[in-house]
């Protein structure tokens, strides 16, 4: 059995999104192989399943394609998630096109104070905190439940997406380029200094 | 200046400042954002802001103001203010989120949605086996209830104390308006020694342009650093500041 | 989207076994028509997917194939044992000094969605759903083997068992939640605070 076949039974059988890394340390396999794969299995899916690969982060999830909403529906117990205020809708955007981001990153943006609207999406499983930090302070992201919920395969077939990303993926590749330089220079004063 | 188009509802004062620039059909600039200052004040104290957001809109309003008095006064330029985020390019950003709100909205509504496989079902298939975790102790477990009594104790606190940021508009020009009848002159130092937060400050500088405008009472201030002595206008209506005002 | 990929996306769905007639009255379809995608389906998947369709008399189920058996069962086992991840240990020691309780009061509490959570427990054996029902939701709580493998009789042995159940913090949280409530039946609020 090929790896791509393999990874589709070990996502049918998880029934929830799993991370590259542990599809790698299941299979076996080495990490660029199970990218590969994963592509290759996103295609396939793509030219004639009912299925299609979800993905956000480092995470995939095999899920139904949207064309099958209607039909796929009558046999689900919908999670009835309702319609969105306007406020968890401009927090959701904004973390989905801009995020993982802190708290007070998203009240930048939105210009006001979002504690509770951030416990409000957790609570409705639409946001997480994720395990990485910035600058001491949790990071915030959209969850798959989110964008199933949207039928999307990931957030990338958001409209606009790259204008909207917009520069802060810039800035933060600019500050990882930064970051070993400052180090370099750190060394270089304490070499100075001995 | 007439106050037609009413607007219903705002989530924060982006939220609310974009509205007002966009009834008014106007692009984002600064000299838009200055000709909606006053209604952004009117708008923040006629409807209810949370007290919790108290602090967000007088930043707003507070930006709003400077950007009017450089208008008028050409040439004023305050260091404090000019640093900080730019509250014109901060609202073309808002601007595009909000449209991207709506797209997403729809995408929402369409109810074209993907489905995970079954939890539900794929439980039931299975078979409970009883496999206790070797990370669950009694120690750990009270420690982890701790935590998320600490975690949580600030959240159920929160509404009591964001009360205290509300000293509203209202307040302080009935409390300046009532000061200036009893002294006939007070200067600002005075007015605002008790302040201790900043956003209060700005609110008592609010109330007393607000009266200022509606000539109630005059100002005047020696020379650029020095402080302000408030007085009764001669002038002074026989009326209701408050009623004017915020009606 | 064809017949067989609707087929696919409803069986995928469903998690379970259902008849050819079934699929027909979902899809609004011919019986024949039906019978062709089902072949149609089995055939694709045959060719090049990590699933197949198995057939029991007149009913079918989307599964995985058999040579991706080892793999699948070492996900079901990740699923069943090894150490808890944080918050799932979180929701449990909720569960144990709080308990028994609903999801949205799990939740309440966590500030975060736990359905996943609470159906991993549930398999796991260490939660068990309650008879009683509270405002029409099922109650979870920990289980007795849970119990025993701690070493208690009863969860009132739990270390400083009476102050963190009763804490202020936790109770006026979840009056937050039944706030609605209890501004509609004044005379059950002093109920929902035990």
């Amino acid at each position: 059995m090929n790896l791509d076949q393999l990874i589709e039974a070990t996502l049918f059988a998880a029934a929830r999104p799993m991370t590259l890394r542990k599809l790698a340390e299941l299979a076996k396999a080495e990490a660029e192989d199970v990218k590969k794969a994963v592509a290759d299995l996103a295609e396939r899916l793509d030219e004639g399943s009912g299925l299609m690969l979800q993905n956000y982060g480092n995470e995939v999830e095999l899920v139904t394609k949207p064309e099958a909403a209607e039909i796929v529906k009558t046999v689900v117990k919908d999670d009835e998630q309702g319609e969105l205020t306007r406020a968890s809708l401009e927090a959701l955007t904004i973390l989905a096109y801009r995020g993982p981001m802190t708290r007070p990153e998203l009240e930048q943006v939105r210009g006001v104070q979002s504690s509770l609207i951030l416990r409000n999406l957790m609570i409705r499983g639409l946001v997480e905190q994720k395990e990485d930090e910035r600058l001491g302070q949790p990071t915030y992201a959209i969850t798959f439940d989110f964008l199933k919920h949207l039928g999307l395969k990931s957030v990338t077939d958001l409209p606009d997406y790259q204008a909207l990303r917009g520069h802060t993926a810039i800035v933060d590749m600019l500050n990882q380029l930064n970051e070993p330089e400052k180090e370099k220079q750190e060394d270089n004063k304490s070499d100075l200094n001995v | 200046m007439g106050y037609t188009v009413n607007i219903e509802h705002f989530e924060g004062p982006l939220d609310l400042l974009l509205q007002l620039v966009e009834k008014d059909e106007l692009e984002i600039s600064k000299l838009s954002l200055a000709s909606v200052a006053e209604q952004f004040i009117k708008y923040m104290q006629s409807k209810t802001v949370l007290p919790e957001e108290m602090a967000d809109f007088l930043v707003v309003a507070s930006k709003l103001v400077y950007y009017k008095s450089k208008l008028l006064l050409p040439g004023f330029s305050d260091q404090e203010m000019e640093e900080g985020p730019d509250l014109e390019a901060q609202l073309r950003q808002y601007q595009m989120f909000v449209t991207a709100a709506k797209e997403i909205d729809q995408i929402w509504k369409s109810g074209n949605q993907s489905f995970s496989r079954s939890q539900t079902v794929v439980r039931r298939i299975r078979e409970v086996k009883f496999s206790p975790p070797e990370n669950a102790s009694l120690d750990i477990m009270s420690e982890i209830m701790k935590r998320i009594i600490a975690r949580i104790e600030p959240i159920v606190r929160l509404p009591k104390v964001a009360i205290r940021k509300a000293i509203s508009l209202h307040e302080r020009i009935k409390d300046l308006f009532g000061r200036i009848h009893e002294h006939a002159t007070i200067s600002f130092k005075t007015y605002i020694k008790d302040i201790k937060h900043r956003e209060d400050a700005i609110v008592s500088f609010l109330a007393l342009l607000e009266l200022v405008k509606q000539r109630f009472v005059m100002v005047e201030q020696i020379d650029l650093f020095n402080d302000i002595s408030i007085s009764a206008h001669p002038e002074a209506p026989e009326r209701d500041p408050l009623v004017e005002s915020f009606a």
